[in-house]
């Protein structure tokens, strides 16, 4: 069978290395095998294979019943995901970009982030798609979506940055009881630098975890998503500067592993907040006065932070690149916030 | 098919049951001597909410049809198996409530009888409920779902996408337009039903053997053919309200079903559950407020009072405050 | 004229003392009496005069065309409230309860907040209802819903807590030429001990600009809506131990009047943030970060904050309490951080 | 009636140039030759699009009908009046597109011409278009609005609480079904108008003259008696699609309204005009970077570059730092 696995879910047994679609595809097309209650709604999921074809060719492996093509109405299929999982299936709702979730805003936030304390039970489901900017979509195609439900109790979060995060992850979200929303950046997708060879076994990742993607005594860098990648070259270039930093790969937004955040602080004494989101109530904010309550003590200078501009994603391609924030400009803050 | 024919005998034994006890307790509520903690349940119950919801399949094991009573709450929960105490508690808000009184309105789920809550989104559960469908449809061969919506509620996207979904995906769903008014639209439940193109089903008599009949056939048709239905419940005055009842206990009667003490027996049980409840519920104690901060993810460890400053500092201090009178917490 | 004006627009004419709802619906009347552009839309505003009664015998006095009961479809009518901002009108969009602005996320966010941006050109016009807990509203009829909204570049906040306030700033928002969102705390709408006697003139609020509630050298104290009040009692509290604490009133929440803030806590080295909305992803976060951005020299202690529990709003009293932030929390906390 | 009697020579005029001008600018963006910048531009011109849209009322002070060209885009957009050289601007994102290259897709608006762009989500426009539609029931007596949706959008909660709410408020919208397929869904357009209780608009024929003509009586109705309307567009076949604009000059010229040379001279007009739009947009420059950074709220200030770390510190030190080396900054 393996044979005539469709391409994009087979590097892994084939022994290549995965780009992070593929990896995603992995994980949905083996979390499909291994658990007949999962399934997958979205808009051209099927016959088209999706936007990104993460799912070409689940619909032949799969079938109908759990390759579901939606009309467009991101809000009537999210809450028929509440439904189903309600009876027991898996949904994994795909949105075909992350942006189009917010007409699901109401049900997200009001029905499903509330079953388990309304005593309506676990609502497990995923919500997925790309994310992020850099891909000169405009403001319609390049947002992230966290910080609309960073605020929401009852529901997951989880940007990850690498393949074998994004497989081991997406594997958790899948099994978690709770709903995850899961965000994937279309800069990571088929990023020939950031390919893995990933494990063969049935390996996860654990929800709630942050991991430390470099070692560093000076300054604590935390990031996610594709900015982890942008912060580790600052840190190469810092390092020049004999600046050793320690970068914090998140890896899931909510929970936020903030004992991790603390625990790097308290080594550090300085910590840069980076995010590709913008500015004004990203989840800079949020870490900045965890840090407060549990590690003032140790801070050696203000926490700052390096992030998009307060505006719409640009359209055109020189906007959108000054709008985004740059290793260099992480750099730079680097650079000030060790000197402080 | 006229009066009680072919309508089994342990249905009508529980749909008078049932409506004996939704009667009641709807007549003890409104009394004057209701205490003042139950004031947020003395709402009509709608005994043709029973009689259709009484024609599902009803199970406890969670393997059954489903139901959001919506709009005719409670009297759909009532006869998916719900008892006037679990309402009374739901009300009452006390610690046993269904909802460990975190929840209000019609947010009770009970997924093992079949009752699905909301979060106070008219037309909103239409999606969730037609997700469940889906379920039915792809997994169950036997099962189908019921939603009660109102009229106002069909204005929401909401209902507009769980209906259209429904629709393309075939879910079997008996969706029943009922409420307090009939909202001013300019168009029939056929032509709604037909701009789906799903099946409009009749409701000719609002009497409740009818609506049984018509409730049953419908759902038989959803389960072996699948897709949604969708049928109104006309507004009735509260003469043709009242008369529901009395008319159905003088059908039992006229047609020989059951004898006048077989339906006495039955009102006496249903009485004597009614009262139960009712000074059972005075009894019960009010929620702990920890109950506040029950988990809302699985994984979450129950809150820290941290919020409240009692730790205000878990972490301590490396180096003590420079303040005179400084306090080193831990 | 004046004499057969509905009970709650007629307070200041008579020279009596107005609630906050009343200066509310004052604050509608004589904007809709001052320009004919200004219309209101909403669920059960006109005949039935709207669930709290703000807008009664509106109906009868502006007509439906000015006084529009909307089918519920808060997406759908917050988008044609914007078609009609277009075409030079001024809606005022009643939520009904303010929880009810989640079905009008995408288009608020998405549509309305971009329209400047996009080359759209202003969209003038006002979302308000009521807000917040206290009421025994339960999780869908007691929220806050600032920070749903706090991420979106475009957008204005205001969250009102008292009377003139209300009145000023709902005239400012009418004639602001962005989209404003606007809650008003049920918990003040009819409080006797927040009644005031308003200007009979014609007097707006500027937006944007935060207010010394009261003056202290000892610890500022950040908040908005009914939980100023509670700030108020605590500081009282404190005051008879000594401790003068300097309580500034946010008014609008976005854009967020920083300077303000910064030049409290420059002075008094201690900052508090409290909310009454729940705490992950709260305003605090962001407010905390601009301090480490604007002040963290002057920052003697850690900036703490006072919210709500992490959690839907509970159903019952007795949990409602228990969840909601209290004028104790806040003494508890203030002391605490005095003593830092 | 048949053929062009009774549209006013004007508008034929128009009609005839404005299809040439889109079908000259299609071909020459279809070109292999076309710059990689205009890429995002190659799309199919539909002129029913043109034909509808021309029948509105259009000015150049913002008091003319109002149009959403949506899925038809750009040609009622160029119905309206916008140049071949702004369609091009907004697809090469240049500074002097239309929405200054910040945002893209169909997201084009003036409202002085009456065209309104979009938030790339299908239907949602149609809720704002009936608000437009609203303020012109209220207001102006002769104005109306016209929406372009596809199928696939009807499916959306946006687009059926945006046709709900002009239904309820009798609004003047023309909504338009068209797009690059019909869907799949279950329903006639017919069905669907009458599920809102308003009219459907029949468009028999699809060459221009008729859409032209139908659109013309449904707006002068909608003006006059207000109310939305619904009117579904066909697909056509690529040949039938290639027939459309040599049967609109046949019949010009068959039914003598314009003379072969007047044709010519309009032909060469669109020409010269896409021909100077296609020049002159390889010359335009990119935007400005800080073009980014506009204001989204009206009293915002250029946001200040804060963000880029390169003044972090903007309020400078109280004290100064402990650590060697370091900086004071102000
Ligand atoms: C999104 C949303 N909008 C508005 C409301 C407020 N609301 C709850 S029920 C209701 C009226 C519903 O009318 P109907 O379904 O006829 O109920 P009834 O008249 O029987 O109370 C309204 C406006 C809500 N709960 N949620
Ligand atoms: C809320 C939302 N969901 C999904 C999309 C993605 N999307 C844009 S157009 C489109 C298909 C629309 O189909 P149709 O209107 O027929 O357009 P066409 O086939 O002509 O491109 C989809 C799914 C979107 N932009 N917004
Ligand atoms: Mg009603
Ligand atoms: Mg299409």
């Amino acid at each position: 069978m393996s044979t005539d696995l469709p391409p994009q879910v087979g590097r892994t047994r084939a022994g290549e290395p995965a780009t992070f679609l593929e990896a995603v595809a992995e994980a949905l097309w083996e979390e499909m095998e291994r658990d007949d209650r999962v399934f997958l709604m979205g808009e051209d999921i099927g016959a088209y294979g999706g936007a990104f074809k993460v799912t070409r060719g689940f619909l032949d492996r799969f079938g109908p019943s759990r390759v579901i093509d939606t009309p467009i109405s991101e809000g009537g299929f999210t809450g028929a995901a509440a439904g189903a999982a309600h009876m027991g299936l898996r949904p994994v709702v795909e949105m075909q970009f992350m942006d189009f979730i917010s007409p699901a805003y109401d049900v997200l936030t009001n029905y499903i982030a509330t079953s388990l304390y309304r005593g309506s039970g676990p609502l497990p489901l995923v919500v997925r798609g790309p994310a992020g900017g850099g891909n000169r979509g405009g403001p319609f195609h390049s947002q992230n979506v966290e910080m609309a439900f960073f605020h929401t109790p009852g529901l997951k979060i989880v940007y990850p940055s690498t393949p074998s995060d994004a497989k081991g992850l997406l594997k958790s979200a899948i099994r978690d009881d709770d709903p995850v929303l899961f965000e994937e950046h279309k800069g990571l997708y088929r990023a020939p630098f950031c390919r893995e060879t990933l494990p063969a076994a049935d390996r996860v990742v654990p929800i709630g975890k942050a991991r430390v993607a470099l070692e560093g005594e000076d300054l604590t860098i935390v990031s996610y998503g594709l900015m982890v990648h942008r912060c580790l070259e600052a840190a190469e270039a810092l390092a020049r500067d004999r600046i050793r930093v320690e970068v914090i790969d998140l890896r899931t937004l909510l929970p936020l592993d903030e004992e991790a955040i603390a625990a790097s602080v308290r080594k550090t004494g300085k910590l840069l907040i980076v995010h590709e989101d913008t500015r004004t109530g990203g989840i800079a904010g949020e870490i900045a006065i965890r840090m407060n309550e549990r590690a003032f003590e140790w801070l050696d200078g203000p926490i700052l932070r390096v992030t998009a501009i307060d505006s719409p994603v640009p359209f055109s391609g020189e906007l959108e690149d000054y709008f985004l924030p740059t290793a260099a400009d992480v750099a730079t803050a680097g650079r000030y916030l060790f000197r402080y | 098919m006229r009066g009680l024919a072919g309508i089994p005998r342990e249905a009508l034994e529980d749909l008078l049951f049932q409506c004996l006890q939704g009667k009641l307790l709807e007549e003890r509520l409104r009394r004057s001597d209701t205490p003042q903690v139950l004031s947020g349940a003395t709402r009509e119950i709608d005994l043709r909410g029973i009689a259709i919801a009484r024609a599902m399949r009803r199970t406890r094991d969670g393997k059954g049809d489903l139901c959001f009573p919506g709009p005719l709450a409670p009297g759909p929960a009532l006869a998916f198996g719900a008892t006037p105490l679990e309402y009374l508690r739901h009300a009452a808000r006390t610690r046993t409530s269904p909802a460990s009184a975190r929840s209000g309105g019609d947010s009770w789920t009970d997924l093992r009888r079949g009752i699905l809550g909301w979060s106070g989104r008219p037309g909103m559960m239409t999606q969730v409920v037609a997700g469940a469908a889906l379920a039915f449809a792809r997994r169950d061969a036997d099962r189908a779902a019921l939603a009660f919506e109102s009229f106002p509620a069909l204005d929401s996207g909401g209902w507009h996408e769980g209906m259209s979904l429904a629709a393309a995906q075939r879910a079997p769903v008996l969706v029943v337009l009922a409420g307090r008014d009939d909202g001013d639209r300019r168009s029939t439940t056929g032509s709604i039903a037909r701009a789906y193109g799903i099946r409009e089903i009749r409701a000719p008599a609002n009497d409740l053997a009818s609506l049984f009949r018509v409730a049953s056939r419908a759902r038989r048709r959803m389960a072996a053919e699948g897709g949604p239905a969708l049928m109104k419940l006309g507004l009735l005055s509260a003469g043709r309200r009242g008369a529901l009842l009395p008319q159905l206990r003088k059908q039992l009667l006229s047609e020989g079903l059951l004898l006048p003490s077989e339906i006495d027996a039955i009102a006496r049980t249903a009485s004597a559950g009614v009262s139960q409840a009712l000074s059972r519920i005075l009894r019960e104690g009010a929620p702990e407020p920890e109950d506040a901060l029950v988990a809302v993810r699985m994984d979450s460890a129950p809150l820290h009072p941290w919020t409240r400053m009692r730790s205000p500092s878990p972490e301590g201090s490396r180096v003590p405050s420079k303040e005179p009178g400084a306090v080193h917490v831990h």
